[in-house]
């Protein structure tokens, strides 16, 4: 059963269209990157699928429905970013009572673990908590909602690198434990490309890639050498990045479908092949120019 | 293998050889229910959908079978499996880059042999 | 994971509950408006005296009128206020949609204008004996109240009260609306306001105030401001669908 | 002038709804001390409220005088009443007096002389109208100090005013001004919420109306005697 079903949705303002035409499925129980730049949309994305933005066309559908102002969305969805506001009335501790009033599969033990893991004060405020510190309590009211659709855009922004890889462990014991469709976003792969069982790369509200992170792992291979050996080579071949590393050295990212013949002509010409990181293949696919950042400099 | 052995191994393939090396070291004996996706999930860190993949590769080469509704155990011919696999492998790698490099280097077929059994000689003397 | 289902009028018990609790500080200016309102009620609505041969007269008027106006004015504020992104967004932290929303601030508007209904007639009471025990005049003349009117009293305060409170929400929609609603507002309400006073009779703020304040069937009173309120609200729902539900 | 009157309340709404909603939206943004010190407050306000409401509808009323109100219209009646009848004692007929006025008080004085001169003391503070009515009496003077019904704001204040002072000394009867009256009180409403449907007052009409009765006193005297001073003769 697919959870959240795309068809050539779009979300403009005004002339300007911040998502552009997108389809995709999510699949139930899944955990899902969404990756892309920042400015990409993602956030935006997010939001028309929790329910808060109106798409301007195509179709959205969340738990087969419409979830723009759903009720029937939002009783099975949670939604948390950095910008989660709480009332400034209530401490944290009474947040989370009202968080556990509200969502039927609350796990309220949990939910306090948590905190006193996390160290946070039950009698602070919202407001006067840091950054990452926000992001944690947001984090542990994501996790112990226990929402069949849970949605974190840039969950960790401000918590520190030992937060971090406790909040991913965090969340991959409770997806095992009660397993959950699960959006994660973020513009760093690296931190998260573990937990993920399917990325969806997205570029300037275009999607991109929507791949499991393995086929992905497997999406492209680099080829290094001498520059005209690498130009010889990817002639006929289009090339996904394409980068000048030294004296006379290149470096190619092609996409990982090359018959053995071809590999064999590399072999031949002295190039060495090398599989690219999903990292890697992220960065190369968004990225605006075929030659990165050091295109910006080459004015030679 | 025409992708360099530098290169980062996916992490089903690392889930997979750590599997393979607790069986060949004998943690884990023919019959016994090996890890599920998920405990491997946990130890491994990685979302069990990787992990599963990981098995499943191991089930692809009978070195585990699947008892229905209790889970993946091991063949009773696992180590051999995973040893012929190994050399198969392995050797075809090293046998690949050695061909190769007596190609360029032009040394001929018959010098490579005899280079190859003398050097066999040597070591199975030295473990003697 | 199974989905959950849940029913729109437990939800919208769940958010009036949840914000009972985080709009709680809102009291916290009406304790304060009210203490101001009784200080400003020192002042007396009126004062008249005379004389004759063997007698003469000082009558000091007192009553809770500034009290209850300055209860519509907070009424009024509070209602704005929580129209705003910062409170408005606090709901979408949780299950909601935008009517539940609406609906469970219409409830929580409706339960202070109640409380402060009933408080501005226990204020009054506080004030007197304050008056009894500040100024020399011992003697005190009080309206003696039947059982209705201390009922119908009490009810038509929180009504006027909710009055203030609805059209502070329909404007409070509008500014969410569009910020510049902030400026035309009032300078259109006060413009017009000081348009008609330059006129030399004050016809549209005298209707206004007459359309509710001179008449005298309660009943009549209370079809009049429950349907006003209930067309400034059902606007104000109304404006909010134009709206993206979260930003 | 009546513009500036005019916008004057307009004004004042104006400032104290902006000085209100300045003070609710800069507390707002303050952090409050959470719900249980706002709870506290609360409730000890409410408590405040409950007792002294409690106080003033318990034990005021021993200080409260609980008027019987009158409404304009029969005041009006009253004073009209008052007024023709003064008006016809001064043409020489005084009748009915009962029902518009209260007899206050009553002198009687033995009087022997032939000649009685009505002197006022302190004129130019106190005058009282004085009839004499000739009556078949003999070595008497009667004298009877009427009160016309008084309402201040409503409330009958008849009861509380005091009759001047009568003397006969030789041939003269002094009248002296009684202790002067004063009356200052505390009028409470409950706010037009309340007066609105009562029916009694429009809150938008001035309800201070106060009728001030008229006095006199009624000499009686015996047919034959000759009376000097500021006195009007009636029912001859």
């Amino acid at each position: 059963m697919n959870v959240v079903v795309c068809n050539n949705l779009t979300k403009q303002y005004g002339r300007s269209k911040v998502i552009h035409s997108m389809s995709f499925q999510l699949a139930e129980n899944k955990i899902t990157g969404l990756i892309g730049r920042n400015g990409a949309g993602k956030t935006t994305l997010l939001k028309i699928i929790a329910g808060y933005l109106h798409h301007s066309s195509g179709d959205v559908q969340v738990f087969s429905e419409n979830p723009f102002n759903n009720l029937k969305v939002s009783a099975n969805t949670i939604f948390i970013d950095n910008e989660m506001s709480f009332s400034q009335g209530l401490t944290l501790k009474e947040l989370l009572e009202t968080a556990g009033s509200f969502y039927q599969n609350w796990d309220h033990d949990l939910a306090l673990r948590l905190f006193d893991y996390f160290s946070l004060d039950p009698k602070q405020f919202h407001g006067n908590l840091s950054k990452g510190m926000q992001s944690t309590f947001n984090s542990i009211i994501g996790l112990a909602a226990r929402c069949p659709l849970t949605i974190m855009d840039e969950p960790t922004s401000g918590m520190d690198s030992g937060t971090r890889k406790d909040f991913y462990r965090a969340l991959l014991k409770e997806y095992i434990a009660h397993p959950r469709t699960i959006i994660l976003s973020s513009h760093l792969l690296d931190e998260v490309e573990d937990l993920l069982e399917d990325v969806l790369l997205i570029k300037s509200g275009e999607k991109c890639l929507h791949l499991s992170i393995d086929s992905l792992r497997d999406y492209a291979i680099g080829v290094r050498g001498k520059t005209e050996k690498v130009q010889e080579w990817i002639d006929r071949i289009e090339t996904i990045h394409l980068q000048d590393i030294g004296a006379n050295l290149s470096y190619a990212v092609v996409k990982n479908d090359r018959s053995i013949k071809e590999l064999e002509d590399a072999r031949q010409l002295g190039l060495e092949i090398t599989s690219v990181s999903a990292e890697d293949i992220c960065s190369y696919l968004t990225s605006k120019t075929k030659g990165g950042i050091d295109h910006v400099f080459n004015r030679g | 293998m025409l992708i360099n052995a530098d290169s980062m191994k996916p992490i089903y393939v690392q889930i997979s050889e750590w599997l393979e090396n607790e069986i060949l070291n004998e943690t884990i004996q023919a019959d016994e229910k090996v890890y599920s996706q998920y405990q491997l999930a946990e130890m491994f860190n990685v979302n069990p959908a990787t992990a599963g993949k990981g098995i499943n590769l191991l089930a692809d080469d009978n070195v585990l079978y699947k008892k229905r509704g209790l889970g993946m155990f091991v063949a009773a011919d696992a180590r051999e499996i995973i040893l012929r696999k190994r050399k198969n492998s392995k050797l075809n790698t090293l046998v690949n880059e050695l061909a190769r490099e007596a190609v360029q280097l032009q040394v001929e077929v018959d010098e490579l042999v005899t280079m190859i059994k003398d050097t066999h000689q040597k070591i199975k003397e030295e473990q003697a | 994971m199974y989905l959950t289902e849940v029913k729109s009028w437990d939800i919208v018990k769940k958010q009036y509950r949840y914000k009972l609790k985080s709009y709680f500080g809102v009291f916290t200016s009406l304790v304060f408006i009210q203490l101001l309102a009784i200080f400003f009620s020192f002042n007396g609505t009126g004062m008249s005296g005379g004389a004759s041969n063997s007698i003469s007269y000082e009558v000091n008027y007192y009553s809770g009128d500034i009290i209850l106006v300055f209860m519509m004015i907070w009424a009024f504020i509070t209602a704005i206020i929580i129209t705003t992104k910062a409170y408005r967004y606090d709901d979408f932290s949780f299950i909601t949609n935008r009517s539940i929303s609406h609906f469970s601030n219409i409830l929580f508007l409706l339960s202070v204008s109640i409380f402060a209904g009933i408080s501005v007639y226990l204020s009054t009471h506080l004030f007197q004996v304050l008056v009894f025990y500040l100024k020399d005049n011992f003697s005190i003349i009080k309206d003696t109240l039947s059982v209705t009117t201390w009922l119908t009293g009490i009810s038509a305060s929180t009504l006027y009260i909710f009055l203030f409170a609805s059209a502070g929400y329909f404007i409070g929609v509008l500014i969410q609306l569009h910020r510049g609603f902030a400026f035309i507002i009032p300078t259109f309400l006060f413009g017009g306001l000081i348009m008609d006073g330059l006129g030399g009779n004050p016809t549209l703020f005298m209707n206004v105030s007459k359309f509710f304040g001179a008449e005298t069937s309660f009943f009549l009173f209370a079809v009049k401001v429950l349907v006003v309120s209930i067309v400034l609200l059902l606007s104000s729902i109304g404006i909010s669908n134009r709206m993206e539900v979260r930003k | 002038m009546s513009i500036i009157v005019m916008l004057i309340p307009i004004l004042f709404f104006v400032v104290i709804t902006m000085g209100i909603g300045t003070y609710m939206v800069r507390s707002n943004n303050k952090r409050s001390g959470g719900l249980r010190k706002i709870k506290w407050l609360l409730g000890g306000y409410t408590l405040v409220l409950l007792l002294a409401t409690a106080f003033s509808v318990t034990l005021l009323p021993e200080h409260v005088t609980e008027g019987k109100m009158v409404t304009r219209s029969e005041m009006d009646k009253v004073q009209a009443a008052q007024s023709k009848i003064i008006d016809r004692a001064f043409a020489g007929k005084l009748e009915n007096v009962k029902g518009a006025f209260l007899e206050k008080e009553n002198w009687s004085f033995p009087f022997k002389g032939s000649t009685l001169d009505i002197n006022m003391i302190d004129k130019e503070m106190y005058g009282i109208m004085v009839f004499v009515e000739k009556k078949k009496i003999n070595g008497v003077v009667e004298a009877t100090h009427y009160y016309g019904k008084s309402y201040i704001d409503g409330m009958d204040f008849t009861d509380k005013i005091e009759s001047p002072s009568l003397a006969v000394d030789g041939k003269t009867l002094s009248i002296k001004a009684p202790k002067m009256l004063e009356v200052s009180f505390t009028k409470f409403s409950e706010g037009f919420a309340f007066s609105q449907f009562s029916g009694t007052r429009n809150a938008f009409e001035d309800h201070h109306t106060s009728v001030m009765g008229n006095d006199f006193i009624l000499l009686s005297v015996p047919s034959d005697l000759n009376i000097t001073g500021d006195v009007n003769f009636v029912n001859e």
